[in-house]
């Protein structure tokens, strides 16, 4: 599609225009760092932001999101009557502003995840109304980081707008019809110049040298190197550090398993089915009914995290389950991380085949 | 619906304010006391009725002569429901435990405090009667109590998270405090609260008990990361839990740590205990 | 008359924790009447030993789950005091609207469920929900707003979260302020109905003159910090509590009763009132008019009175408060810094729903506790209760058992006792049966 | 590759849009008292609609405002006309809720979902069944689809291993296969009481009493996790390949759907790719057994 340019200083008249028809979401500033939240005032966005302790999937897969309302009764004769009715939550028309490349990936696979198979309505309803638009990543966001290993350092072709920070301007690339329209309705963008493209070209290449690769081995090489570490002895001290805390992977802009429960009025007739964000991390997660838990210790548990990430989703839905943006590592408390863990799972196989 | 059931509230040693909670639940849900008929609540109304169904009981079990009330409200009761930390855990009450009891009644109220006020280590009601149901913290959450009773209702056993705290913690998108030197004992707690003390800026202290895979090794270094004491560890480590430590480790923790224990000479303290005339 | 009469009011009701009344007239002399304190102790000051100073106020916040703001309000006073802790304005002013949160739960639970029972026939608010559905919707409507406040400002009411040495760990925003600020005013209406309701209950006129002790501060209301004040002239620092928490021993009692100048003193709304009408707000003093008060007051039974009067006064002081906060706007403070040094001591007082409570800690170098004092309310107030009743018996002997019974457990309710808050009580009496 | 029979149902409409999650309301015609744990429900979609399942699908049961979860289907498609049948053990927190539920009560189902045993695969060969306490429910669909079309299958033996006399499933069904020449049935219990007379042991010491050849014959093994590593050790050994041997697996499922994550196996969906695996597929997957 097509290349346009907006000043910076009109980007402010962009997001404001935006709001009279859109909930406008976007990186803000916390009192500790940045969040996806709902811009109520243009200067609230960030898009110079490092990063945020929970990706933006919380809009495309709210942490809790009701599915159906019940109501329960019973007729004259004492006979039960039970109606249900779904809920599509969140279904409006809402525009996600500066969203990084790698979290852009992650919500590539949940388009996958939820309309392959069984389509999830739930979710394709509310994703039919995103407009995203992301930021491209000029500066690493932290030592966390591995987006470069990941191949996430570039944007996936999910946007509707995508645009890059060349000096004083933003550079817009439109990804769909629906972005260049809202582009050209909503904003002063104008076609950028041969001029403009060469910068861009310039800020682009500038910046590779800036991430650093952490991974001893090509992201292409984890399926196999997992499968020979299936019963490697890193998943046993993994498993005794591991607080079994899950905040690996509700920080993970990939992870999408949910637990439903019912919640009940107080007139114990009315309710919803709802859903909350789950983890495989739990002690509960495998457990049936008689007691037998399919993953009862915590060594089997994150060895189940790595291979999610690095094989099984690969597996399924043909994309990379790790985006490489850090988050897990920023969480957790006992420094268990995706590249220290594939690296030394890498020297424990060297070693073993004796290389 | 056939008559509503009856259910009844009781305290032992607590500070009430689990019951308290409960009167503040009614503020947004009047409507259980149309699924309920509440015969006993000493701290809200007069009426005293023997038949109930439910019992609620807040508080630890802190001296002999509890034993036999605990005992008949287990008698009445077709379930029992320990309410907050104090009947589930022993809470701060257990705190006392790290001394022989002689010194507590000697410091806090003299010589004679040892015959005039009764005491033993506190514990939870559990070990003193079959408790069917628990609803943890302190105070309880006042959704949570509305979710057991409702259940208990429905004929179900009601069950608590089994994971830790950070889980809620992470869904609000907390900080993480203990990233920000600030301690929290989130990843050993078991969650169920909405991790609201993280929530507002302060650590978790414990009160839901501990989750069953509960990392206390790993916990500790944190905790020493931000230079923490083993003694300072312990002491967070039983504000609410010392009941369950000292089960854990087969003796209280702490004790050796404080000087009146060794010294055979009771203590009164001049600070806090009445004066002899 | 009767000769004989025995009244045994096992755990008096809708009480916070547990009191039995025992009154025992024999050939018409009154051979025993008494407060007897059941509750079973609960030795925080022996627990606070050797805990990091952090934890004093989370720990003593759960004394009492009514006066949980106010004993985490002194504490942390107690505890900055010993540190040295210089506290901003801003953190005084969220302190006074937790606090303001809190004197407004408690009053209201007390007058509208445990009080107001009594006078519309009842035993609790629940039969009250069907037969005055208004009158407990107002309460509830009243009460949920004192638990916002406090909700918004630290947390939850029943034991503070965000309230910390030297300041707060967690801001509301001024946006949340402004909203406070507008349910306040809103709130209005409902304190005018309240003070409406009360006016018509038939106070019984029963009265003894006694000492009256509670916090003052010039030209203020003020609640936490301040001076010793009473009733009969003096006023002493905070440093010199025990002088006035003293424990003397009662001529006709072995235990030991707290006393300052006369053998027994009041605290609680009406020893504030007494003490300092002139620094109510004057919507507050307009009420205190309607409901027939005038300093000096000396109507125990008037004590409830004067808890509607300081629910009139802490709204119109939460409205200013929230109003200058909005004006200054909200930064988000560091808590102040501590200083540590051997054994450090420091008294922090406030004055809580039923009266003047201190808190004293001696903390160490290493910031652990060394040593722990905590003086509630209500064990200030039993000598009183008894002188009380005492007073009160021989007037009604001529009454039914039952009018007997109610009007005592009325005067104890009256007093708002708190007696969970048993850290320790000066004056317990364990005469034997 | 995993062949992939799941049949789709047509979930409710609403706004154009659909829920996967939204339950058809149905209704228990009738409650039986089983054992002590288990009862079995006849259920009726509205209109009688035929729930159009294959032997070893499972049905989403659930009561709004309790819970739900997955539930074989005991009938047999050949019996399965306007009602359906599903045996139900009080195993926790849901299903002690369902066993209070009386005739004229409303369940939600969701479903059929799931691959079953490919039942077509079979047809002209031996088959042998092992089953273990519940797992003769989801075994049963299976067995009277074959006694329905008997003359297009081989023998027809049927293992049945209970834990005691009183945990037996289906003695009426028991009784009538022994009667029938054309099934072969055997039934052992784990702790026998005074009265029983019959085989006393783990399931697998019923195969020493049973020739198969290995060439004809399909096994479909059911029962709780503990048993398949040892049926499918002596299946083997009765020169089975890993082909030949199906095998049921339960897993926590909390969609149905192949979305919540729960059922997962190394990657597969047990909700969606099984809960019916040939041990060949199991044997890909570590944490299959
Ligand atoms: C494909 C399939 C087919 C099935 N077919 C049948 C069938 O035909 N008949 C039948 O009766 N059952 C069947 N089941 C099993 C049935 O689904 C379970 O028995 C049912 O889910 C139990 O649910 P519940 O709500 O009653 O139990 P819950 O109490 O909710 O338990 C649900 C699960 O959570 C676990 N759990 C959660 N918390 C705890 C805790 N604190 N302590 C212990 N355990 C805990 C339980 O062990 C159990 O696994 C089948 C399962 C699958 C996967
Ligand atoms: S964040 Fe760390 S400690 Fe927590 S579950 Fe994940 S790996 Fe384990
Ligand atoms: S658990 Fe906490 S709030 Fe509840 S009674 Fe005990 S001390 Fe009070
Ligand atoms: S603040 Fe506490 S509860 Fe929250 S994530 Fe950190 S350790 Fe866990």
């Amino acid at each position: 599609m097509s290349l346009y340019i907006l000043s910076k200083e009109k980007l402010p008249a962009f997001v404001e225009a935006l709001q009279a028809g859109f909930r406008v979401v976007g990186p803000v500033r916390t009192p500790t760092g940045f969040a996806f939240e709902e811009i109520t005032q243009a200067d609230q966005l960030q898009l110079d932001y490092t990063t945020t302790i929970l990706p933006p999937k919380k809009y495309f897969l709210p942490q809790r999101e009701t599915l159906f309302k019940y109501h329960t009764g019973s007729n004259p004769e004492g006979a039960q009557s039970v109606d249900v009715e779904p809920v599509f939550q969140d279904v409006q028309p809402t525009v996600i502003f500066g969203m990084h490349t790698c979290d852009m990936s992650g919500i590539m696979l949940y388009d996958k995840v939820f309309s392959e198979g069984f389509r999830d309505e739930h979710y394709m309803t509310r994703r039919d109304k995103m407009v995203i638009i992301g930021i491209e990543c000029l500066h690493p966001c932290d030592d966390a980081s591995f987006c470069k290993d990941m191949g996430t350092l570039t944007a996936p072709p999910i946007y509707d707008l995508h645009m890059t920070e060349v000096d004083d301007d933003y550079l817009i690339d439109t990804g769909s019809e629906k972005g260049e329209r809202l582009l050209l309705n909503y904003s002063e963008a104008k076609m950028a110049t041969t001029d403009h493209m060469q910068r861009l070209g310039r800020v682009l290449s500038a910046k590779w040298p800036r991430f650093r690769m952490r991974l001893k081995m090509s992201k292409d090489q984890t399926p196999s190197l997992l499968t020979l570490g299936y019963n490697a002895h890193i998943w046993e001290e993994l498993g005794e550090r591991c607080l079994a805390c899950g905040s690996c992977t509700n920080v993970c802009p990939t992870c999408f398993c949910f637990d439903v429960q019912d919640e009940l009025d107080i007139n114990m007739q009315d309710g919803e089915r709802v859903r909350v964000w789950d983890s495989c991390q739990l002690h509960e997660f495998a457990l049936v009914a008689g007691g037998h838990n399919f993953r009862e210790s915590k060594a089997s548990r994150v060895r189940h995290r790595l291979m999610r990430k690095g094989k099984y989703i690969k597996q399924v839905h043909g994309l990379s389950g790790c985006t490489g943006c850090g988050r897990c590592e920023r969480a957790c408390l006992v420094d268990i991380t995706i590249p220290g863990t594939l690296n030394a799972l890498h020297d424990e196989m060297k070693v073993e085949s004796g290389v | 619906m056939s008559a509503k059931p009856k259910i009844a509230f009781f305290d032992f040693t607590s500070c009430e304010g689990c019951q308290l909670t409960v009167i503040d639940a009614l503020q947004t849900h009047l409507g259980l006391l149309d699924l309920v008929e509440i015969v006993q609540f000493r701290e809200a109304m007069s009426e005293k009725g023997q038949n109930y169904q439910i019992a609620f009981v807040e508080g630890s079990c802190t001296r002999k002569s509890d034993e036999a009330r605990l005992l008949a409200i287990r008698e009445q009761a077709s379930a029992v429901v320990a309410l907050g930390a104090c009947a589930h855990l022993g809470g701060v009450n257990s705190m006392k435990n790290r001394w022989p009891i002689e010194n507590v009644q000697t410091y806090v109220y003299g010589q004679n405090g040892k015959d005039a006020y009764e005491s033993y280590p506190a514990r939870p009601i559990s070990a003193v009667i079959k408790v069917d149901a628990v609803i943890p913290g302190c105070p309880i959450d006042r959704h949570e109590f509305l979710r057991v009773v409702q259940m208990m209702l429905q004929g179900r056993t009601p069950r608590l998270p089994d994971y830790p705290l950070c889980v809620e913690c992470k869904l609000r998108e907390n900080a993480c405090l203990n990233t920000l030197g600030i301690l929290c004992l989130g990843p050993i707690t078991r969650a169920g609260c909405e991790a609201i003390c993280p929530s507002y800026g302060d650590g978790c202290e414990g009160c839901r008990g501990w989750h069953p895979e509960a990392n206390f090794d790993y916990m500790r270094e944190i905790l020493r990361g931000h230079g923490l004491s083993d003694h300072e560890i312990d002491a967070r480590f039983t504000m609410f839990n010392h009941y369950q430590m000292e089960q854990m480790s087969g003796h209280a923790p702490l004790s050796e740590a404080v000087a009146p224990v060794t010294d055979t000479s009771l203590p009164t303290s001049s600070f806090a205990a009445p004066k002899e005339d | 008359m009767p000769e004989n009469i025995k009244v045994n009011v096992h755990h008096v009701t809708r009480v916070e924790g547990h009191g039995n009344i025992v009154v025992d007239v024999r050939d018409g002399t009154l051979e025993k009447c008494e407060l007897q304190i059941v509750e079973t102790p609960r030795f925080f000051e022996a627990m606070l030993r050797g805990r990091p100073y952090q934890q004093a106020s989370h720990i003593t916040s759960r004394i009492c789950g009514i006066c949980a703001v106010g004993h985490a309000t002194a504490s942390l006073r107690a505890t900055e005091r010993a540190l040295q802790v210089q506290l901003s304005e801003q953190t005084k002013l969220l302190r006074r609207l937790a606090f303001h949160g809190e004197i407004l739960d408690s009053h209201i639970l007390h007058v509208y469920m445990l009080v107001a029972p009594d006078f519309l026939g009842v035993g609790s608010v629940i039969p009250l929900a069907t037969s005055h559905p208004d009158i407990v919707k107002r309460a509830l409507r009243m009460k949920k707003f004192s638990g916002d406040l406090c909700q918004t400002i630290v947390g939850r009411h029943t034991h503070p979260i965000a309230m910390t040495v030297g300041g707060f760990t967690h801001f509301a925003t001024v946006q949340e302020l402004v909203e406070l600020r507008e349910r306040a005013e809103a709130l209005i209406a409902d304190v005018d109905a309240t003070v409406e309701l009360f006016g018509t209950l038939p106070w019984p006129a029963f009265e003894r003159e006694t000492e009256f002790i509670a916090l003052v501060q010039p030209d203020d209301y003020g609640l936490i910090d301040g001076k010793i004040g009473s009733s009969d002239g003096y006023e002493l620092e905070l440093d010199d509590y025990r002088q006035v928490t003293n424990e003397r021993l009662a001529p006709h009692s072995t235990a030991k009763h707290a006393a300052f100048n006369r053998d027994s003193y009041m605290v609680g709304a009406l020893a504030r009132y007494n003490l300092k009408h002139q620094h109510l707000s004057p919507r507050a003093k307009a009420a205190a008019a309607h409901l027939g008060l005038s300093a000096p007051c000396y109507r125990p039974y008037l004590n409830s009175a004067a808890q509607v009067v300081e629910i009139v006064h802490c709204i119109d002081d939460v409205i200013q408060v929230l109003d200058t906060l909005i004006e200054r706007g909200i930064e988000r403070e560091d808590p102040a810094p501590v200083t540590l040094s051997p054994h450090a001591r420091g008294v922090g007082a406030c004055d809580v729903p039923r009266g003047i409570l201190f808190h004293e800690y001696q903390i160490g170098e290493d910031g652990l506790i060394e040593e722990a004092n905590c003086v509630i309310p209500t064990g200030q107030n039993l000598a009183n209760i008894d002188r009380d009743m005492r007073a009160l018996v021989p007037s009604i002997l001529t009454e039914p058992e039952e009018q007997i019974t109610l009007k005592l457990e009325m005067l104890v309710r009256a007093y708002d006792p708190c007696i969970s808050c048993s850290t320790h009580f000066l004056n317990v009496e364990f005469t034997g049966k | 590759m995993i062949p992939n029979l799941t049949t789709t149902t047509t979930p409710r409409a609403y706004n154009g849009h659909t829920s996967i999650y939204l339950p058809t309301i149905a209704t228990i015609e009738d409650v039986h008292n089983e054992t002590e744990l288990e009862k079995i429900y006849t259920v009726r979609l509205p209109g009688g609609q035929n729930l159009g399942h294959t032997p070893g699908q499972f049905v989403m049961v659930s009561l709004p405002g309790v819970g739900e979860a997955p539930i074989s289907v005991m009938s047999s498609p050949s019996r399965t006309g306007q009602t359906f049948r599903l045996c139900i053990r009080n195993a926790g927190d849901l299903t002690n809720v369902i066993h209070q539920l009386k005739p004229g009560d409303k369940v939600g189902i969701r479903g059929p979902f799931g691959r079953g045993f490919p039942v077509d695969l079979y047809k002209g060969k031996d088959v042998l069944i092992a089953a273990g306490g519940l797992g003769l429910a989801p075994a049963r669909s299976l067995i009277d689809e074959i006694l329905d079309n008997r003359a297009n299958f081989g023998r027809l033996i049927i293992l049945y291993g209970a834990r005691s006399p009183a945990e037996i499933l289906f003695r009426d069904a028991l009784a009538e296969w022994n009667e029938r020449d054309d099934v072969e049935s055997l039934l052992t219990v784990d702790r026998p009481d005074e009265a029983w007379l019959g085989h006393v042991g783990v399931i697998t010491r019923l195969f020493e009493h049973i020739q198969v050849n290995p060439y004809h014959t399909v096994a479909i093994t059911v029962g709780p996790p503990v048993m398949y590593r040892f049926v499918v050790m002596e299946l083997l050994g009765k020169g089975l390949t890993p082909e030949q041997i199906w095998m049921s697996f339960e897993r926590r499922m909390k969609c149905g759907v192949g979305k919540c994550g729960h059922c997962q196996v190394n990657h597969r969906y047990s909700c969606q790719d099984g809960p019916a695996w040939t041990y060949a597929e199991a044997l890909a997957f570590e944490e299959a057994l």
